[in-house]
């Protein structure tokens, strides 16, 4: 079970998408967790023979359970490994394939089988009610099945529950110092509106993108901030992934990383931002996204707010935080005139930086926005 | 295209959109003068996509600077209207 | 017993049998040395008999032998090669090392076996009898089986089966005095095995094992009564095996006096005597003989240790025929 | 193709006297084969036909006579051994596995043998526990021979001529219960005896099975259809080498499989049928393999207890229903 946030301590495996014997190559997509945040695809790391599987769909294991042995290519079988636990699910293997074709909760399945197995049938009405998580988007009209929205409501309780335990923790353990300061954002806007006119519909840029692409260029000047705190020390991360903040409708949140935030072009970075907002209210992102981000950024625009002085996510050691862009009287060249501003606060471990590389850092990110065109 | 849009059709189409990107939503009763951003929780992200998806679905092509018009269901329909020279609604 | 006439025909003799002495007594070395594993059932001290029945068939005749054959096939013409590589195990083998010491088989020389359930040959070579009959051909089959057989009811059955149906089977009984560690007498209550031939209506006879040239002209006389259309004939030849059942025993079945006193009645020590009583041989032609064996056995083993072990892939090959 | 109307014992007939005629290599050799007829009268009339040297009357000896029969295939022969009963055959099970299966690929491909051996088989006639047994499961274990189970009258002819085409020894399972039974005989000549035969069609459950199960279970079909239930009814007919694809392309169809074997359970061929399908279709199944069998116990003279023992239509039709959870 990979470890897909600090505040993760435990998973519940879906559903496998593979089966023993299959190959996997580094990258691919094996199973399906469910954690506290949200549902995960869960992406090995090495390329090979999937020998065995440990944990079975239903699960709910600690965090560093081995989910499945992978026999690299080349190496030879194992002995076998230990049975699985208890607390199996009761469901033929055809509707446990059917289920995962079909996007169906296996936990939202109820067996009229004999012995009250789970059945094809079974796979197949619910799919039909809606129960299938990918497809049911298109909101028909029709109520979801009631073990879905107790699922749902369960998903979110325990949500609320992990967000609590890392808040606690950050807060426990990290000695956060906050720095402010107020970006001009008139170039960027304006650069930005030309560029949109260019744009096919599909392609065009939001505002964010610009944001977290200046905050991933300012890292490279201040990488002390691109870290995770471990085992009493920062250790420094040689890539950038900046997390963002994406609020859930059903409420929480997750902060998935973009990956190599500072290699990507603004285009790049918004095709893959629209997916990993889709894909984060999907509930179908993968375990690397939600463990690899080096720091987060996060806005609150949308909502009104000006500033904010949020808490970082550990064990990242800096978090940055966006308000809203706002018409301000800005004074340019000595003179007063109106200009599109916006907030960045920064929020840092003390343990890690001091207040002199913080206020390098926000200076670089404006500095940047100054030249949107370079981003 | 051949046959002009009518009103109920942009309507429909627009409250499908809408449905996909926010399910939680009870989008039949969307009041159609006020704006989307008033009664249901979509950031500027989900009305990005709102307005690439009116585009694929209608073949209306949008600017930016029009995208203060599809704010709300009424706007919605008007522009579309307007765009593909429908008819329009009162 | 008179000189016999053709005086090559008796070194050949004497030739073949050493020849089996030899060889078996290098399979012996191999084994201890690991070259050949499983059982290993040598046919030391019965030498005659198989020699000595073997002259009288012809090549179109068929033979069926039990584990205990090496003998057999040499004397029927299998190269000491082929049959030395099929102990090791090699696809140069008599039949490409898949049976080993206890399943010889040479289809060009009609030798089936090789067939090592005990009783288990005796219906094959009554059914080998049947076709040749229904087809007409004058041939005989030689079925060689132990006193131990005799117990089984496959020989009962067959016997019964030959004779009712006319059958050119020569059953050859070589009574050794023991199957495996039962000594004859605990397990027949008829000993006499060339008797119970008469309980099945065919001729039965008893011949001394340890001489050759009985063995011989007793075999000659069935195979002429047989290929005569005569049907069945049982012979018993009575013999002694000098060594160890496979190929170590505790022996705790037999004395070592007993042992001894059939040592005496060594078929090769006796028919060599005989033979040089008769001027027949000389200790230079047996020099020769000794030289000739030996060489013929070293290449046998040079032949078992060239050859390739048969592939893998090739392991379920011929359980059922290929189809084209 | 013509259509006649036969019994399946006239079809068996009919077999051995196409192929008495058509090869003077092929002849007859087995227990009461001759002057009586054949115990089931499968050889009725042949001896007239074909004299004694062909149609061979042989002593109470399955050993010596099936030994002789593996001889003679040796020898050049195209023999037909007839064991009375796979009861018997018991007598000659060192002959079959020892001789028959082995000397091929023990004697590095030097050896074939061209034997037919036939028997009857089963229970379901108050002959009790002695006589009704089903062992063709046991011999599909060995490897180096055929094991057919031919069901339909069609089968029993073509099947028969295709094993003397085979060079192996091939073993044809008659069940004594098909005898007098009556069947429409295709003369299409040979039969396929590498494929299974697909005598039912139906979604909902597979039911694989052979020989004189086969009846039973395409009533169990008829039974179930009444009830919306289609199952779909496989022949194995050829137990060794088995049609795996064929069994696995039909549990992939419909997702459940039922084995009707009048085996035992414990060991059963049935139980190879169920690791075949759990080896090869498991993520195609939508329930556990359910197994039809005879019950554990010697088969009983008794009519009640005989019945109770054997495989029956409503049994299997219930193992079909619970398996749906219908």
């Amino acid at each position: 079970m990979p470890t897909l946030g600090a505040d993760m301590s435990d998973g519940t495996l879906v559903a496998w998408k593979k089966k023993p014997g299959d190959p996997v190559t580094r990258g691919e997509i094996i199973a399906e967790v469910e954690t506290d945040k949200a549902a995960i695809d869960v992406e090995v790391f090495t390329t090979g023979v999937i020998e065995k599987m440990l944990v079975q769909p239903g699960e709910k294991v600690p965090v560093g359970t081995v989910l499945a042995i992978i026999r690299e290519a080349g190496q030879p079988a194992s002995a076998p490994a230990p049975q699985a636990g208890p607390g199996r699910l009761k469901i033929s293997p055809s509707a446990r394939q059917l289920a995962l074709e079909l996007g169906v909760e296996l936990a939202s399945l109820q067996g009229t089988g004999p012995g009250g197995a789970i059945s094809r049938e079974d796979v197949v009405r619910v799919a039909k009610a809606g129960g299938m998580r990918h497809e049911t988007r298109g909101g028909t009209g029709e109520q979801p099945l009631a073990p879905v929205a107790e699922a749902a409501a369960d998903r979110l309780l325990r949500m609320r529950q992990a967000i609590a335990a890392a808040m606690t923790r950050s807060k426990r353990e990290i000695p956060h110092y906050y720095l402010s300061t107020t970006i001009g954002m008139g170039r960027a806007m304006a650069w930005l509106g030309e560029e949109n006119l260019k744009r096919p519909v599909t392609e065009r840029l939001l505002y964010g993108v610009l944001l977290i692409k200046a905050v991933a260029l300012a890292l490279r000047e201040v990488p002390e901030l691109n870290a995770v705190w471990k085992d009493g020390q920062a250790a420094q991360s040689r890539a950038i992934h900046v997390g963002v903040a994406i609020s859930l409708r059903q409420g929480g949140l997750v902060a998935p990383a973009l990956h190599d935030t500072d290699r990507q072009s603004l285009s790049e970075l918004m095709q893959n931002f629209r997916d990993l907002v889709k894909r984060a209210r999907a509930g179908s992102l993968r375990s690397s996204e939600l463990s690899d981000p080096t720091i987060t950024v996060t806005s609150l625009g949308e909502q009104g707010v000006e500033t904010v002085f949020g808490v970082i996510y550990p064990p990242q050691v800096a978090l940055v935080g966006f308000g809203k862009v706002v018409e301000r009287p800005w004074v340019a060249e000595g003179r007063v005139l109106p200009s599109p501003v916006v907030t960045a606060t920064l929020s840092a471990d003390h343990r890690v930086t001091d207040g002199h590389r913080g206020g390098l850092f926000l200076a670089a990110v404006d500095r940047l926005l100054q030249e949107p065109s370079r981003l | 295209m051949s046959v002009p849009l009518t009103a109920e059709e942009v309507a429909r189409a627009a409250l499908r959109i809408l449905g996909e990107i926010a399910p939680e939503a009870d989008v039949a009763s969307l009041k159609p003068d006020v704006s989307f951003r008033d009664q249901m929780d979509i950031d500027s992200m989900d009305f990005l996509n709102f307005v690439i998806a009116l585009h694929e679905a209608l073949r209306i092509d949008i600017p930016e600077a029009d995208y203060s018009k599809l704010s709300s269901l009424t706007g919605c329909v008007n522009y579309v209207l307007a765009m593909s020279g429908g008819e329009k609604t009162t | 017993m008179n000189v016999p006439a053709d005086r090559n025909h008796a070194l050949e003799l004497l030739r073949q049998m050493l020849r089996i002495r030899r060889f078996e007594e290098k399979t012996a070395e191999l084994y201890s040395l690991g070259k050949i594993r499983g059982f290993l059932h040598l046919y030391i001290g019965e030498e005659a008999v198989a020699v000595g029945a073997l002259q009288a068939l012809g090549p179109e005749d068929a033979v069926v032998a039990t584990y205990r054959e090496h003998g057999h096939a040499l004397v029927r013409g299998t190269p000491a090669g082929s049959l030395m590589a099929e102990l090791y195990g090699k696809a140069n083998g008599c039949a490409r090392g898949r049976g080993g010491s206890m399943h010889f088989f040479d289809a060009s020389r009609r030798f089936y076996g090789g067939l090592a359930i005990v009783g288990g040959g005796l219906p094959v070579a009554v059914g080998l009898a049947l076709a040749d009959k229904l087809q007409g051909r004058p041939r005989v089959t030689a079925c060689f089986f132990g006193d131990g057989a005799v117990a089984e009811g496959e020989f009962h059955e067959s016997l019964n089966l030959a004779a009712l149906w006319k059958l050119p089977v020569l059953f050859l009984c070589e009574n050794n005095l023991y199957a495996m560690g039962t000594a004859l007498a605990r397990h027949q209550s008829q000993t006499d095995i060339a008797r119970k031939a008469q309980a099945y209506n065919l001729p039965g006879e008893a011949v001394d094992g340890m001489d050759v040239l009985a063995v011989e002209a007793a075999t000659a006389g069935a195979v002429e009564t047989v290929r005569g259309g005569g049907g069945p004939y049982l012979l018993e030849y009575r013999t002694y095996r000098f060594r160890a059942h496979s190929m170590y025993d505790a022996e705790r079945y037999r004395t070592k006096d007993e042992v001894e006193q059939w040592k005496q009645r060594d078929p090769i020590a006796a028919f060599e005597g005989l033979l040089r009583e008769w001027k027949c041989l000389t200790s230079d032609d047996l020099a020769a003989i000794e030289a000739d064996i030996a060489a013929e056995i070293d290449k046998a083993v040079a032949f078992a240790e060239a050859g390739a072990w048969e592939p893998v892939e090739d392991l379920t090959k011929d359980v059922y025929t290929e189809r084209t | 193709m013509t259509m006649t109307k036969t019994t399946y014992r006239e079809a068996v007939r009919a077999g051995l006297r196409e192929a008495l005629q058509r090869d003077p290599l092929v002849f007859l050799m087995g227990e009461d084969v001759g002057r009586y007829g054949g115990t089931y009268a499968c050889s009725h009339g042949l001896l007239e036909e074909f004299g004694p040297e062909r149609i061979r009357d042989a002593p109470l000896s399955e050993s010596a006579f099936v030994g002789a029969g593996i001889g003679a295939a040796l020898g050049g022969m195209k023999p037909i051994v007839e064991v009375m009963t796979v009861n018997f055959s018991l007598l000659a099970l060192d002959q079959i596995v020892n001789n028959a299966a082995t000397i091929r690929h023990m004697s590095g491909g030097q050896f074939s043998i061209p034997l037919v051996l036939r028997m009857a088989t089963g229970g379901g006639r108050q002959v009790a526990a002695q006589h009704s047994h089903s062992f063709e499961g046991w011999y599909a274990h060995i490897p180096g021979i055929t094991v057919l189970t031919p069901a339909t009258v069609t089968d029993a002819k073509g099947m028969l001529l295709a094993a003397l085409r085979e060079p192996d020894p091939v073993l044809i399972f008659e069940h004594a219960y098909l005898y007098p039974m009556e069947g429409e005989l295709e003369e299409a000549g040979l039969v396929d005896i590498s494929k299974a035969a697909l005598r039912r069609q139906g979604r909902d459950v597979s039911l694989l099975t052979f020989g004189g199960s086969l009846w039973k279970s395409l009533e169990a079909a008829e039974r179930l259809a009444a009830e919306g239930i289609e199952a779909e009814v496989i022949d194995l007919r050829v137990l060794r080498p088995l049609d795996t694809a064929t069994i696995l392309a039909s549990v992939r169809k419909t997702h459940r499989a039922v084995i009707v074997d009048e085996a035992w359970r414990t060991g059963s061929f049935a139980a190879e049928i169920s690791a075949q399908i759990m080896e090869g279709a498991f993520y195609d199944l939508d329930g556990p393999v359910a197994r039809v069998c005879s019950a554990e116990a010697p088969l009983p003279y008794p009519k009640h207890l005989e019945d109770a023992a054997l495989p029956n239509v409503e049994g299997i039709a219930r193992a079909v229903r619970g398996l749906l959870g219908a």
